[in-house]
């Protein structure tokens, strides 16, 4: 045995030398372009999704650089895949940031994606673009949010579901997925439903897992809790994959638009694609573009992304529109802060302001949420949304839903003496920070 | 108001069945050129109930067209017209008369913008135009949207119409629609507890919701009287709903037996772990939408032809990949069940990621035939089409395979093989050959199922992935190596699924039935029907 | 008597193994933390995040050897081991954060509050204890296979049927700790982790401490597993795995013994999770994901199964090529791995170390010297 | 119970087995006295594996008794309870572990406590090794003892098999076809083993072939159809003419 343990130690020895010997002088990353990191998944269950987003960007960076770059410099795409498998989003996020040495990464679409890499750009401080609607209830000072705050989709679908013109809804069926932002979002929805006095028994809330495929029964429940003698409607938090068998199955059990309306905030044109759509007509989606908006500017980068793509029949979708916003927006901020560092890029990106395809223009504001219009779009026979009501101006994204009642003292504001992403007005400390 | 526009229009129903003059085409036409220039939802509605109450059949296709979205204003003359589009624009027609009016590019010509709202509005008004129609279908529609609104106005046209009414199942409805309108009349008592009877009689959902509304408004002896109808109702609807659990648990068991059955003969009879099993009806769905493209470039007439056509083609080419995997990779692997798992499973991941790169990470449109669309009524259980034919599909390709294996001299070999292979071999069986077309038949039968269930699923690349997991649970519940056990385990585990979906939620339902499998296999490590005896342990 | 049961593990090819994994416990962090980053022996943070997940993942895949190698059980739900532990320790992580939580209340972790919750859940409660969780890291996963295992192996479910019920094990656990109702925070997991024992979670010192704890975990579970496999217990271990119905009538328990491996094992593996969490900073259910599992089992027979420097190269080698793929050819990433699988299970039947072992071998014996007759690393695939 | 049933080591009474309504074992009855060995013979799917499975608690009897070492209910009992009674089992097709070496097969069969946690900490003894090389000249195999079972011949790996259930120290062997696949001269061998090992223990023997029955030299019972046909001497039986027709032939 002590042979064995001599020989232990003998090895430690020769292997602490050789690892000391043979570790690698790093490559020093290049200075000649402007790095931009794309982080959206390639492969897994939101390659689906999240492909698109990276093409978009590729397409925008190669039109920024067609324009002579940024400062005078071109940019350089970084794609890499993180697999939908949240923990690589970390990884690669340490990757783009210290590897690839990015000025700014755009990426993400779940919310555990983000959460995933938030640790990661606040430690290295970097910027990222997260062009996804979401639960809000946060807000970071290295994240700017281009998609939909709740108050930028979910409330003013109901709205309008509310009014006469979207058919005087009484009844509300919400369905979702289970995880956060339909569960989050459907809490401020009944907070706000019960608010404007809808009774209790007037909501029906119902969770599906994830992919979930058969939905026989719960058509069936909507069914029979849309025969009450109400008018009914379904707000649908229902996630990607999940959506086909929905929807056939809707349209199977001959539930009609007329009758009882669906409005989903995860459907996009890209979702639709996948649908024959002619029984779905007139079924709803709340978003802050349709690619069937009439503009010059949405005409320009249809016609750009079809090029781009090669495929003329390519949809857009509104984190496309996000995308499109935040990118512009960053070249904006930089161009201003005549640098690319990102922590001043972050202070330079407030108040910008930049054109939407909407025909208008939206801005970055202190809480890192940008303004949009909010559209609702009825399902049309060919795929499209046809725009059936806009709100009159742009809606600021509220990131701390005042429907919640932990989250209606708390604000964000990221300019100088505040600087804080959840400050508590009623205490008037910042929650972050800590109270030790 | 909703409620005061529909009284509106049915009291221009009214006036439409008291006969006044019919508006000539001249006047309808300047009506809906007013389309044009109206702005917003409520003027376009207000236009409807014009032209609604001139009561000239010819506004049906117009009044049709838009609820449709296919009504247009041609920016050069303002005047309105029916568009269908064809590629760069659209093909103009009539909108009363359907004659061909020419062409427009698309920037000649503005859509008309319905909504939901409009819609329901048209449809009340076709409706209504219609309680006289020569075409029972269409009166039978009409009783129904009244049904629905209950307008009281419409009591004297209803009575009119009962009286001519010579179709029992019409009549049945006519009657249930005067019933409905009575409720909201403030009749007499007697009259409503009549007509409360006759609503109860009906049985359905839609009669229990109109009670209900009534009942919420209702005093005393009629409040009661609702109430009980309500509770009658309620009886019948709970074993419907039970009737229905079967039902829809029949259903999903026959999705499992489709997805499961070709993974018993590959697992069950091969003893190959094939975790690809899900690729194969993944390419099967994929083969099911390269049918259905060409057929809409080529073809769009033979649309509803479109699954028999892909049924052989599915089987072909997932039998034609499975046949290549067998050759390639698992006749190396016999008798190593867990390894052909591994390499399987990385058979699984090129051939997803192979159809991602071929066809897009992004969900394809497959769509239903004519007679895949729709659902029937069977008492109060809506019974799909899709569903019924997924089942009654999957029933005849569990019956051909119970042939293939038991009555052909293929299946003859194949179980020969699977019992005894130097057996087989040494009388003459080409045992490769077996083992090639026994794979490649369960990969073609997974290829059938995807024809299926790309009528009810995604068709993206991980369309399969959600399959394996159940495709597995539902071989090893109902006991590998019995086609069988393959058939109840399915439908056992589909209907125990369903009966705890309601109970339990969809998620807890289901891992509810995961644990009872785990719990089940621990006392029947071999399944629902294993075979006993030495033989099986050797 | 312990002392003597891992001495009986040493042997010269674990020596080297274990000198290599105390090396770099000391000297990655002196790199790290001492050498200015300037110099190009610095080694950076992304390296030290991402080698010491690698070691976390090497001492699951050893973990699974255990079983999978050495007894032949072919468990597909591994990951949901490593899960528990990693949720172990994530609670203790959300627990830490106290009120410096977005909320700020210091009671509740932040979804709790955003589910409305007003108390914390029972189970929730010793989290706040460092040991405590560290012992539940341990238990948990421990406790789970115990109670699965003891079921399973005496009713003598075997080969595949016991993979799959693996496999449906981590599906279910994984459909259950999507549930937001169940109180672990549902699809997003655990995150937004501040502070380990005081020490700032990302911090460049307590980076390298995980990392080191990551080396000595691994280092002390290949001590383990080689001592247990060179004693008669590792013996019973192969020889359950070969012939389960002989030890039975040779009056064992082959139920017993390949229960307490399968318990060891996915203590191993609930520690390798809890070592994994505050290293990438996040634990969600998408780690109970039965391809998850799956993949592990790759790791290891890439490596090679039923030897122990086997799993851990498999694992190192295989994510290094995951890193490298996603980043530089990421559309090829699962080409590569689904070839891999099958490359490995067609033309490596034995791993890279045991097609080494073989290799090295036949050498020998050419060259005329005595064949090394060894029993060490029997790998013959057993019959189901 | 009878006085059978105490003295005899064992006994089986009115034991009857049917799979998927196959009866595999009908009424068979059988006593064996403690050091006596028993040839059972009988065509294929007469029961005898069976009716081993029965004794070794792998099949559970529908009904009948069966009784070891006078006192002990076999049917209560599971297969490693019943090993650890003292029945020893060697099966038809030779079952060593087969990546273990000659010697650690024999290490792991010897007898001992059986539970895992004790058998970490496990260390030899003096007395542990000396009755392993005893076993091993007994079966001949001390040349091979460092190498892998699975080198072994066919014939090899019966020994194996036969010298693991001796480490065992039985007090009953149930041995199915110890010469299956044997050369003549090997076979001689085995009948000296069995002859040796039977003077301390008692043996049932199920054998085919004759020759090897004879050289055993000692009663026979015949099966047939899960019962027992005849019972006695070999002649006896081969005598008897119901023998004669199932399975000798004429």
């Amino acid at each position: 045995m002590r042979g064995m343990t001599a020989s232990f130690t003998k090895s430690l020895a020769a292997v602490a030398i050789a690892a000391g010997l043979a570790w690698p002088s790093l490559a020093q990353a290049q200075e000649d372009t402007i790095k931009i990191g794309i982080l959206h998944s390639l492969s897994g269950t939101m390659a689906i999704s999240e492909t698109t987003l990276k093409d978009a960007m590729l397409m925008l960076i190669d039109e920024q650089n067609k324009k002579g770059g940024v400062l005078g410099r071109k940019l350089e795409a970084v794609v890499v895949d993180p697999a939908s498998n949240w923990p690589l989003f970390a990884e690669k996020a340490r990757d783009l940031i210290s590897k690839d040495k990015v000025a700014a990464v755009f990426g993400c679409w779940t919310s555990v994606s983000r959460k995933s890499v938030l640790p990661v750009f606040e430690e290295l401080d970097n910027i990222l673009f997260y062009p996804v609607q979401y639960e809000g209830e946060e807000s970071q000072r290295n994240v700017f949010y281009t998609g939909a705050a709740p108050n930028q989709q979910a409330i003013p679908a109901v709205d309008y579901l509310m009014s006469e013109e979207g058919g005087s809804v009484k009844r509300w069926v919400l369905a979702g997925t289970d995880y956060v932002y339909p569960q989050t979002t459907n809490k401020i929805l009944e907070a706000y439903l019960k608010s404007k006095g809808v009774a209790a028994e007037d909501i029906m809330i119902n969770y599906t897992p994830f992919g979930h495929s058969d939905w026989q029964t719960i058509v069936t429940d909507i069914k029979n809790f849309g025969s009450a003698g109400k008018k009914t409607a379904v707000v649908s938090t229902i996630n990607g994959d999940a959506n086909v068998p929905f929807y056939k199955e809707l349209a199977n059990q001959g539930i009609k638009a007329e009758d009882i309306p669906v409005i989903a905030f995860s459907v996009g044109e890209e979702e639709l694609a996948g649908l024959d759509t002619a029984p779905l007509v007139g079924h709803l989606a709340a978003w802050n573009y349709f690619q069937s908006v009439d503009t010059d500017a949405n005409a320009e980068f249809i016609e750009k992304w079809r090029a781009f793509t090669k495929n003329d029949k390519r949809v857009t979708n509104d984190p496309m529109e996000a995308h499109y916003i935040g990118f512009n927006m960053w070249v904006k901020a930089v161009e201003k802060a005549g640098t690319t560092e990102p922590d001043k890029v972050i202070d330079a990106m407030i108040g910008v302001s930049v054109p939407n395809l909407s025909g208008g223009y939206s801005a970055m504001m202190p809480n890192h949420h940008i303004t949009k219009p909010v559209l609702i779009g009825e399902i049309q026979e060919d795929g499209q949304f046809e725009t059936v009501w806009q709100t009159p101006g742009l809606v600021p994204g509220d990131e701390w839903s005042d429907y919640l009642p932990d989250s209606k003292e708390l604000i964000a504001d990221w300019r100088a003496p505040m600087s804080c992403g959840n400050f508590n007005v009623a205490t008037g400390k910042c929650g972050g920070k800590g109270v030790n | 108001m909703p409620v005061l526009r529909i009284f509106r229009l049915i009291f221009i129903l009214i006036a439409v069945m008291a006969g006044p003059a019919r508006a000539d085409d001249a006047a309808l036409r300047t009506m809906l050129n007013g389309l044009a220039n109206a702005d917003g939802f409520a003027a376009i509605e207000k236009i409807v109930g014009d032209i609604a109450a001139t009561g000239d059949p010819k506004a049906e296709r117009a009044l049709g067209a838009l609820s449709s979205g296919d009504l247009y204003v041609r920016k050069a003359d303002k005047t309105v017209l029916i568009g269908k589009s064809k590629t760069g624009g659209y093909v103009l027609s009539d909108p009363l008369t359907g004659d061909v009016a020419g062409e427009a590019k698309r920037s000649e010509v503005e859509k008309i913008k319905v909504n939901n709202t409009l819609r329901r509005v048209v449809r009340e008004a076709l409706g209504g135009l219609t309680l006289a129609s020569v075409d029972p279908r269409a009166r039978l529609n009409a009783a129904e949207t009244i049904f629905k609104s209950g307008d009281p106005h419409a009591i004297p046209t209803l009575d009119a119409a009962i009286a001519r009414e010579t179709d029992p199942a019409v009549k049945e409805r006519l009657m249930e629609a005067r019933a409905s309108a009575t409720l909201k009349a403030q009749a007499p008592v007697a009259e409503t507890t009549a007509a409360l009877e006759t609503i109860a009689g009906r049985g359905d959902r839609e009669a229990l919701s109109l009670l209900k509304s009534y009942e919420a408004g209702a005093q005393g002896e009629l409040k009661d009287a609702a109430g009980a109808a309500i509770a009658k109702i309620e009886q019948t609807l709970a074993l419907w709903a039970a009737g229905q659990n079967v039902w829809y648990g029949i259903s999903l068991g026959s999705v499992l037996l489709l997805a499961a059955v070709g993974l018993a003969i590959t697992f069950g009879v091969m003893g190959v772990i094939n975790m690809a099993h899900g690729e194969m009806v993944m390419i099967g769905a994929y083969t099911t939408f390269v049918v259905q493209d060409l057929i809409r470039q080529y073809s769009p007439d033979l649309f509803d032809w479109s699954l028999p056509i892909a049924l052989p083609l599915a089987f072909l080419v997932s039998a034609g990949v499975g046949l290549i995997i067998e050759r390639g990779i698992i006749r190396f692997l016999y008798g190593r069940p867990l390894e052909t798992l591994l390499a399987t499973w990385g058979v699984s991941l090129v051939l997803q990621q192979t159809v991602r790169s071929l066809f897009g990470p992004t969900n394809r449109e497959v769509g239903n035939p004519s007679w895949m669309s729709g659902a029937f009524q069977l008492g109060e259980l809506t019974i799909t089409w899709n569903r019924l034919w997924i089942v009654v599909f999957a029933l005849i390709v569990f019956a051909l395979l119970l042939y293939v294996l038991n009555r052909t001299a293929l299946g003859l070999q194949m179980r020969a093989v699977t019992q005894n292979r130097r057996m087989a071999s040494s009388m003459g069986i080409r045992t490769p050959w077996i083992d090639a077309m026994t794979f490649a038949l369960g990969s073609g039968i997974a290829g059938i199922a995807g024809v299926a269930l790309s009528q009810i699923d995604n068709v993206s690349p991980d369309l399969g992935q959600g399959y394996i997991i159940d495709s597995f649970m539902v071989v090893v519940f109902g006991g590998v190596g019995n086609l069988w056990g393959t058939l109840v385990g399915a439908f056992t585990l589909g209907v125990l699924n369903k009966f705890l979906e309601p109970y339990a939620g969809a998620v807890l339902g289901k891992i509810a039935v995961l644990i009872l499998i785990i719990l089940f296999i621990q006392k029947r490590p071999r399944g629902l029907f294993a075979l006993k005896g030495r033989a099986v342990e050797a | 008597m312990i002392t003597r049961f891992l001495a009986g593990g040493l042997e010269r090819r674990i020596n080297i193994l274990l000198a290599i994994l105390v090396a770099a416990a000391v000297l990655v962090p002196v790199l790290h933390l001492a050498v200015p980053a300037s110099s190009p022996l610095h080694m950076p943070t992304y390296v030290v995040a991402l080698v010491g997940k690698y070691l976390t993942y090497a001492l699951l895949a050893l973990a699974l050897d255990l079983v999978w190698g050495f007894c032949g059980i072919l468990s597909l739900g591994h990951a949901a081991f490593f899960a528990l532990g990693g949720y172990a320790m994530g609670m203790y992580l959300m627990r830490q954060i106290g009120a410096r939580s977005v909320y700020g209340n210091p009671d509740l972790p932040d979804f709790m509050v955003f589910l409305n919750w007003k108390e914390l859940p029972w189970f929730w409660h010793g989290f706040d204890h460092f040991w405590f969780a560290m012992l539940m890291v341990m238990a948990v996963p421990g406790l789970l296979a115990f109670v699965f295992g003891w079921f399973a192996f005496r009713s003598r479910i075997t080969g595949v049927y016991l993979s799959i019920i693996t496999q449906a094990l981590t599906y279910a656990l994984m459909l259950a700790f999507f549930r937001n109702n169940m109180g672990f925070g549902g699809n997003n997991g655990l995150t937004d982790f501040k502070d380990i024992l005081g020490f700032n979670i990302q911090a460049d010192a307590t980076r390298s401490a995980l990392f080191a704890a990551s080396a000595l975990a691994l280092a002390l579970g290949v001590l383990v597993t080689s001592a247990l496999v060179r004693s008669k217990y590792g013996k019973l271990l192969i020889a359950a795995r070969d012939a389960e119905s002989r030890m039975r009538f040779l009056g064992y328990r082959p139920e017993n013994i390949k229960l307490f491996a399968f318990t060891l094992s996915a203590v191993m593996a609930g520690i390798a999770g809890a070592l994994y969490v505050p290293q990438v900073g996040i634990i969600n259910p998408g780690e109970f994901a039965p391809a998850n599992s799956i993949e592990v089992v790759v790791w290891t027979a890439v490596g090679g199964r039923g030897t122990i420097i086997g799993p851990i190269i498999g694992a190192l080698l295989v994510n290094g090529g995951k890193s490298w793929f996603t980043g530089a050819l990421p559309e090829l990433w699962l080409f590569a791995l689904g070839a891999l699988f099958i490359a490995t299970t067609l033309f490596l039947p034995k791993g890279i170390v045991g097609a080494w072992e073989e290799w090295w071998k036949q050498r020998r014996e050419r060259d005329g010297r005595a064949p090394m007759m060894s029993a060490r690393n029997p790998i013959e695939s057993p019959a189901e | 119970m009878s006085a059978k049933t105490t003295t005899s080591i064992l006994y089986l009474d009115g034991v009857s087995v049917s799979f998927d309504g196959f009866r595999a074992i009908n009424n068979l009855s059988l006593v064996l006295e403690p050091g006596e060995m028993r040839a059972i013979i009988g065509p294929n799917g007469a029961g005898k594996t069976t009716m081993m499975d029965i004794i070794t608690g792998k099949t559970r009897p529908d009904e009948g008794e069966v009784f070891f070492d006078g006192r002990v209910d076999l049917t209560k009992h599971d297969e490693s309870e019943i090993a650890m009674l003292g029945i020893g089992r060697k099966f038809q097709k030779p079952t060593v572990f087969e990546s273990h070496t000659v010697e650690d097969n024999l290490v792991l069969a010897l007898a001992g406590p059986r539970k895992a946690i004790p058998a970490l900490f496990h260390r030899q003894t003096k007395a542990e090794r000396e009755r392993i090389d005893e076993i091993l000249q007994t079966i001949r195999l001390t040349a091979r003892r460092d190498e892998l079972a699975a080198a072994l011949s066919h014939g090899q790996k019966q020994w194996l098999e036969i010298g693991m259930l001796l480490a065992q120290d039985p007090k009953l062997l149930l041995v199915d076809e110890p010469v299956a696949g044997m050369t003549d001269a090997e076979t001689e061998e085995t009948a000296r083993l069995l002859r040796e090992i039977a003077q301390t223990r008692s043996v049932i023997v199920v054998e085919h072939d004759m020759q090897f029955v004879r050289e055993l030299d000692v009663k026979v019972t015949c099966l047939h159809e899960g019962t027992v046909l005849a019972e006695g001497s070999l002649d006896q039986v081969s005598g008897d003419s119901r023998v004669i027709e199932v399975y000798l032939g004429r």
